[in-house]
């Protein structure tokens, strides 16, 4: 009875928190059997809307029609029995458990017996790794969630949502941790989705990715709907137009500064855990932005947490503007200049219970604490124009700067991290997987702030899974695979090729 | 081969640290008085054991769920005398209930039960629908059932004196043997099987530790974190309850007082045991022995004869020192 | 308006405390001369200095106090004597004569705490000299281990004190086992640690005193298990105070040795008489009091503890319902 | 309009809802007995409150950072019976330290303010450095703070009994007033500005709110997280030490009991001042509040002459339904 062409209605839904009408009578439909992306800014409403469709949040007004029905989701047990799965944007695993709990959480298999469910532990791990070997997903059910990696992770959450067989998975921001191999892999298992007549609501910043799976994309704009398009009528500068309100010509800005002597060197660096990098060399000149590429599990983040003093090594020299240098612990790497913005925002970026001010202030102030005092005491008016330009300059989305950070929308925390550091005005600024959730505009504010201090004379590290962002921004690209250094490529020269080429092989020479 | 001997030297160590300075604890305590290396000191700190594990096992699943539960100690008291008062013999001059005839021995450990059940679900409700901390939503439901218990023991002819006078087949289940092993042991290590297995081997022990581990990510797969939070406070209340019952039973007597301090002393035997206060992670195993611990620590120092005072001081430092060697074991890769 | 009196007792989960409050709000409502109102220490001292502060605040005729502050008597009448509260001290160490001569309006009723110590130190020297094989490690000294309640409680202070000091006076050499063997008044407490003595000392105890009734069975329930208590042979003395009810049912087996009565009923009664006889303008002495057992020495009352054995043990029974005085 | 009348009663039901009931409560006990509105039973609850605040507000500091600490109550205990054995009159006639002169009140009070920063320093060194769970390692050292006070206590002359015959100068610390309120009040009230100001206002304050909320995330911000346990433990351990010094002054003695028990009134005021056990949340006006409640109740009850076995049901149940009414606003939007 299928009366509807729409598996999933959404009709003037609205919903506001304290300060924000974060969805303002927004009317969503996805047909059948194809894959919709919603498409807007960070903090435009995205994933609050897919909450209200998946029973999380619970609209202030609105209808929701699933298969011509009007539905009540009173929780995401009602969304689930429907046939509604998703990919949450902000939800860690259960750390404490292995990947197959963490998959079948809530449906475990059993087997009854005196009345009890005793778990199926054959079936458990069958199902898992028959679920995982289908999609193609390389994790062993029975390791603990919590010693999976970021991506890992990610791909945890996706095969989660398949196990269900719903009508509608929800994906937010799936492949925001995930390199494009592993988003490939997502992209065959969507095809498969969508083949047996499951819908997909795919959100994500990446453009190309949506010009490429789409079938239709709706774009959000400050809670509002913009409108909903069929894919092949849109290209990138329509959808970034539609998205940002405005024109964007460039992605990134011009590449004006001009790299210039060493200012850290890091020689046979090896890690203290012998699973990780080993025996890698790098030089890093003022004034320039080294990227880092490699698939996942390369070791970059490894790597770069270790320069930072937050991992130890077994041996190497780090070598600061000439002089060798003891980094043990952030505070050390700190004082010598050096900042990280790191990979997992919630694990270690985020404090949630700060506001954005605090957030944004707390490397700076504890770096320089009397930058923020007045006599004893902490001055508010200084913390507030620090905080407040940063607001500003990446233009983060939030009531107000005393908003608690964990409030903000993805994208918006991920910028208050990257304001942090930039606000301790280091020397050598690490960036991993700076943009992960960040939206087109926001991106090219970065980028050019990433261009600004690297004219200041400053040297930027950034890791990234992005490859265009990696030769759009990098001097050079450093690739690691399997933790050792496989090459450096001058990015006038680099090629998507050979960067894959060498993640995929670390016994290549050098070049340069 | 020298490093690696020597690597598996420290893993042993790192890994078993516990278990070795128990070990090493016995030897001492041992040496200082062979006698200590008897099947009486070891039935001795069984027994004593028991009741403990009992709570402990309770305590577990509560914080396994994540919660902490204060109301352990005051609820094996209320058990404990309501057990007793109904557990007297028909002739026993103050009789608690005088018309009540003498009953099975099954009456009082059903009685005890529900009590315990009682206060679980009270527990439970509080922190799954009032979402009252686990903290103060047991730190209430533990004053609730010691003033009971006061209003309780305290009603005529009993006026609070201590219940005595229990039938030989009630005070048997704490005192009595079977093959010369005090049953009271079996129904610990038996509370203990099952709770083993109903942690590791069923659905509910599995959605008990992802409630317990990252309740968010629970909710979000359809576990109804409510039930599982009130399941867990009602399966501590029942073994709360039977261990309150025990314990009438194994001192022949029953006060108000019985029980005070029992749940700090299973909270600590949990996690010394491996739990955590954060929840998610806890086993059978790691909290029985931690119980065992504390009571082989008790024992053996009122063994060798040392000064109550001074058994506070060695207590302090002997947690202190076993834990941090034991905490070594999470630091090896960093 | 009927006269209040705030009454403070150290702590109500005291089972000889609960009686004797339960006897006074008895008498005090059949009689109805003077209204009761009462607060629990909880065995806390902080606590207690709270209670008299709220009494003084919410306004009482008499202040009957169960003091366990024993530092601080003369602070505390001297605040009384300032309020101008007739006070009475009530079973626990005794103001000074200096205290008394300060403010005429201070009473004590108090048994002789002392005497419960001595109670139990004299049954232990009968069955000691009664009973050759007592000694039973042969070292002419009486072993012996000493289960006290509160460490600093006046009460488990003076009979650990005087129970030894008659057991001395009477030419007979002790020896503790164990050391300072705290088991908080309570009954499974002193079982794990009795256990744990036993283990050890099996052969060498001689003696269990106990600074009351519930420790004293705890330690009979560990020595059942551990073999004695079998027959006249395994026999191990054992002394308690304060001939609780299941106190009494073990003197009837023939387990606990001694015990020691301090009537609730009496503490109760003679504490509300102590206030009728005042209200009424009249002087308390022994006469007016005319109380079994209780003795007036200008203010200070004082009751007898009667010594309970298996041969007195129905002298033990008492009616907190019995409202005459 | 009338939708939004509606709403901002709501609004100010649940989030004053703490309030609204403690001056319900108030009222109601003041309808009882019309006394309750006298400003010597504010001066009364103030005064009773005070050394309850200064723990609380140490306890504050251990919560805010994440850990628990359970040592609060033994070590207010050690502190007062040092602060005691060091506070005697020159000819009182069982003086702790029988040659030793007078000595102004400030020798007693650095005395027991060094007592508790020491074991401050021991909790803080074990949680930071040893990384025992600090539910375990502040239970080891409390045990033995309290092992170190009874041992002491017992020494001859003393034998265990209450010290007393304090300085007048000591006990006026925490008797005497001035312009009628007791100095006791005062410096409650001054620890709490400082804590407050601390806290909020300073550099140490906000890392160690950071810390508390995340660790990982302080630690890669440049915070040295175990410098900041350290400072925490210190401080916690600096309040309780001086709570434990006026807490002999005001009572006029001390005896090994003292503080039994007040670590856990402490957290639970925390936690219903708006502290949390999993850290980096806590406020001075929250916590002042949640120690006030308790103690109304604890006075009120006690006022209007409720047998304390009622209390202890009534007390139980008013601290669930409050706070289950206060986490309504929290709920607001799912
Ligand atoms: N629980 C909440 N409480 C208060 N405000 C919230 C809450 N959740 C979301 N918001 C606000 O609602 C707005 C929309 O947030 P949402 O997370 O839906 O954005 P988004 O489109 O998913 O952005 P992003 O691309 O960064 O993920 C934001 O301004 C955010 O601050
Ligand atoms: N075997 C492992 N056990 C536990 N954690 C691991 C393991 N491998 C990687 N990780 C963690 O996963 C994170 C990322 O790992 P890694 O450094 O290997 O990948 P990467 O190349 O940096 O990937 P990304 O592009 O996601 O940053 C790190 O925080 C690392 O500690
Ligand atoms: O007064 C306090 C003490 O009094 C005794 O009579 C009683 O046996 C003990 O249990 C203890 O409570
Ligand atoms: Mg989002
Ligand atoms: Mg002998």
């Amino acid at each position: 009875m299928q009366d509807s062409e729409f598996i999933l209605e959404m009709n003037h839904i609205s919903k506001s928190f304290p300060g924000v009408k974060a969805l303002d009578d927004v009317t969503f439909k996805v047909r059948r059997g194809v894959v919709h992306a919603l498409m807007g800014e960070n903090g435009a409403g995205k994933s609050t809307l897919m909450k209200c469709a998946f029973g999380l949040y619970h609209p202030n007004e609105g209808e929701i029609r699933f298969d011509g029905q009007p539905i009540r989701l009173v929780d995401t047990r009602d969304a689930l029995n429907y046939g509604i799965a998703m990919i949450h944007q902000e939800l860690q695993p259960i750390r404490t458990r292995s990947t197959m709990e963490n998959v079948w959480v809530g449906r475990i298999p059993y087997r009854k017996m005196m009345g009890i469910h005793w778990v199926d532990d054959q079936k458990l791990y069958s199902d898992t790794k028959k679920l995982l070997d289908e999609l193609e997903i390389n994790i062993n059910p029975r390791t603990k969630a919590g010693s999976l990696s970021a991506s890992h992770c990610q791909l945890l959450e996706i095969a989660r949502a398949v196990s269900y067989d719903a009508k509608v998975i929800i994906m937010d921001e799936p492949t925001s941790s995930l390199t494009e191999v592993e988003a490939e892999l997502l992209f065959k298992i969507i095809k498969k989705l969508t083949d047996k007549g499951v819908a997909i609501i795919y959100i994500s910043h990446k453009i190309d990715e949506i010009l490429k799976i789409a079938q239709d994309v709706t774009i959000m704009r400050d809670g509002k709907i913009v409108g909903t398009w069929p894919a092949e009528e849109l290209n990138t500068d329509v959808i970034v137009k539609r998205m940002v309100g405005r024109e964007m010509s460039n992605r990134f800005p011009p590449k004006k500064h001009i790299p210039g002597e060493v200012c850290l060197e890091i020689k046979n660096f090896s890690s203290a855990n012998e699973h990780s990098f080993q025996d890698v060399n790098l030089l890093l000149h003022k004034s320039e932005i080294l990227g880092i590429g490699g698939l996942v599990g390369a070791q970059r983040t490894e790597l770069v947490e270790s320069i930072f003093g937050l991992r130890p090594i077994k041996s190497g020299k780090l070598i600061l503007n000439g002089k060798e240098t003891c980094i043990r612990k952030p505070k050390d790497a700190i004082s010598n200049n050096i900042a990280l913005v790191t990979e997992d925002r919630r694990l270690s970026g985020i404090i949630s219970k700060f506001s954005v001010m605090e957030n944004i202030i707390l490397a700076n102030q504890t770096a320089n604490p009397k930058t923020y005092m007045k006599g004893l005491f902490l001055d508010d008016k200084k913390r507030k124009a620090d905080a407040e330009k940063y607001v500003e300059a990446l233009s983060i989305k939030t009531p107000s700067i005393r908003t608690l950070i964990q409030y903000l929308s993805g994208g918006n925390q991920q910028k208050t991290v990257i304001s942090r550091w930039m606000l301790t005005d280091p020397e050598i600024l690490i960036l991993d997987e700076p943009t992960r959730g960040i939206d087109v505009g926001a991106k090219y504010e970065i980028y050019c702030l990433m261009e600004q201090m690297a004219m200041e004379g400053k040297a930027i590290i950034m890791i990234s899974s992005e490859m265009p962002e990696l030769l759009g921004m990098s001097d050079r690209i450093a690739v690691m695979c399997e933790g050792r250094l496989s090459g450096v490529l001058d990015s006038k020269t680099a090629t998507d090729e050979k960067v894959m080429f060498l993640a995929s092989s670390y016994e290549y020479a050098m070049e340069e | 081969m020298e490093n690696s001997k020597k690597y598996s030297l420290r893993f042993v160590l790192e890994n078993y640290a516990l278990y070795i300075i128990m070990a090493l604890m016995i030897i001492i305590i041992g040496m200082m008085s062979p006698k200590f290396f008897s099947l009486r000191v070891l039935r001795d700190i069984l027994m004593q054991s028991s009741t403990r594990i009992i709570v402990a096992m309770g305590c577990m699943f509560i914080l396994v769920s994540g919660s902490a539960d204060l109301s352990g100690g005051r609820t094996v008291g209320l058990a404990a005398v309501v057990a007793g008062s109904l557990a007297q013999k028909a002739d026993y001059y103050i009789k608690f209930w005088p018309s009540l005839p003498e009953m099975p021995v099954i009456v009082p450990l059903i009685a005890a039960i529900l009590i315990g059940l009682l206060v679980g679900l009270a527990n439970g409700f509080s922190v799954a629908k009032l979402k009252v901390p686990s903290f103060l939503a047991t730190l209430g439901w533990m004053m609730v059932a010691y003033g009971a218990n006061c209003l309780y023991s305290n009603k005529p002819p009993n006026n609070s004196q201590p219940l005595g006078g229990f039938l030989k087949s009630f005070t048997d289940l704490g005192t009595a043997s079977f093959l010369s092993v005090p049953y009271i042991i079996y129904i610990a290590i038996g509370v203990c099987i099952v709770v083993h297995l109903l942690l590791t081997k069923t659905c509910l022990g599995r959605e008990i530790f992802a409630a317990g581990s990252n309740s968010e990510a629970a909710r979000v797969s359809g576990i109804n974190v409510f039930k599982i939070q009130m399941i867990t406070f009602a399966i501590a209340g029942v073994c709360y309850g039977l261990a309150g019952c025990l314990e009438a039973a194994r001192t022949g007597s029953a006060t108000s007082t019985y029980g005070n301090g029992y749940e700090m002393d299973a909270i600590a035997s949990c996690i010394v045991g491996g739990c955590s206060l954060t929840g998610g992670v806890g086993n059978v195993f790691g909290v029985f022995f931690g119980v065992l611990i504390f009571n082989v620590i008790n024992y053996g120092l009122t063994f060798i004869g040392l000064s109550s005072y001074w058994q506070y001081v060695v207590k302090g430092l002997i947690i202190i020192f076993a834990v941090s060697i034991d905490m070594r074991k999470y630091r090896r890769n960093d | 308006e009927t006269p209040t009196a705030g009454v403070i007792w150290y702590n109500f989960a005291d089972t000889f405390i609960q009686n004797a409050r339960q006897t006074l709000l008895n008498v005090a409502k059949a009689d109805g001369t003077v209204e009761i109102v009462d607060a629990d220490s909880q065995n806390d001292i902080a606590t207690q200095t709270n209670n008299i502060n709220n009494f003084y605040t919410r306004g009482i005729d008499y202040l009957v106090l169960n003091n366990i502050n024993t530092a601080a008597i003369s602070e505390i009448v001297q605040k009384a004597k300032e309020e101008g509260v007739v006070t009475i001290f009530a079973n626990t160490d005794s103001p000074s004569d200096e205290d008394f001569a300060n403010y005429d309006g201070l009473y004590l009723v108090s048994s002789r705490a002392p005497q419960s110590g001595t109670i139990m130190g004299e049954a232990a020297v009968k069955y000691w000299k009664e009973h050759p094989e007592a000694d039973r490690n042969g070292n002419g000294k009486m072993d012996y281990i000493m289960l006290l309640g509160l460490t600093w409680h006046y009460d488990t202070q003076v009979r650990a004190e005087y129970s030894i000091k008659a057991v001395e006076d009477a030419g007979i050499a002790t020896n503790q086992i164990g050391g300072e063997v705290v088991a908080e008044y309570n009954r499974g407490q002193a079982q794990e640690k009795v256990a744990a003595l036993l283990a050890n000392f099996s052969d060498d105890i001689d003696i269990i005193f106990a600074c009351n009734d519930d420790m004293a069975l705890g330690a009979i329930e560990a020595l059942k298990a551990g073999g004695f208590f079998k027959d006249e042979a395994s026999f191990l003395p054992v002394c308690g105070v304060d001939a609780t009810v299941v106190g009494c049912d073990a003197l009837r087996d023939g387990t606990l040795l001694v015990t020691s009565l301090n009537n609730p009923v009496t503490l109760g009664k003679a504490i509300y008489k102590t206030m009728y006889l005042l209200e009424n303008g009249k002087e308390v002495t022994t006469e007016t009091l005319n109380m079994k057992g209780a003795t007036v020495e200008g203010h200070r009352i004082w009751l007898d503890y009667t010594a309970i054995t298996k041969e007195n043990v129905d002298e033990a029974a008492y009616d907190i319902t019995d409202t005459t005085f």
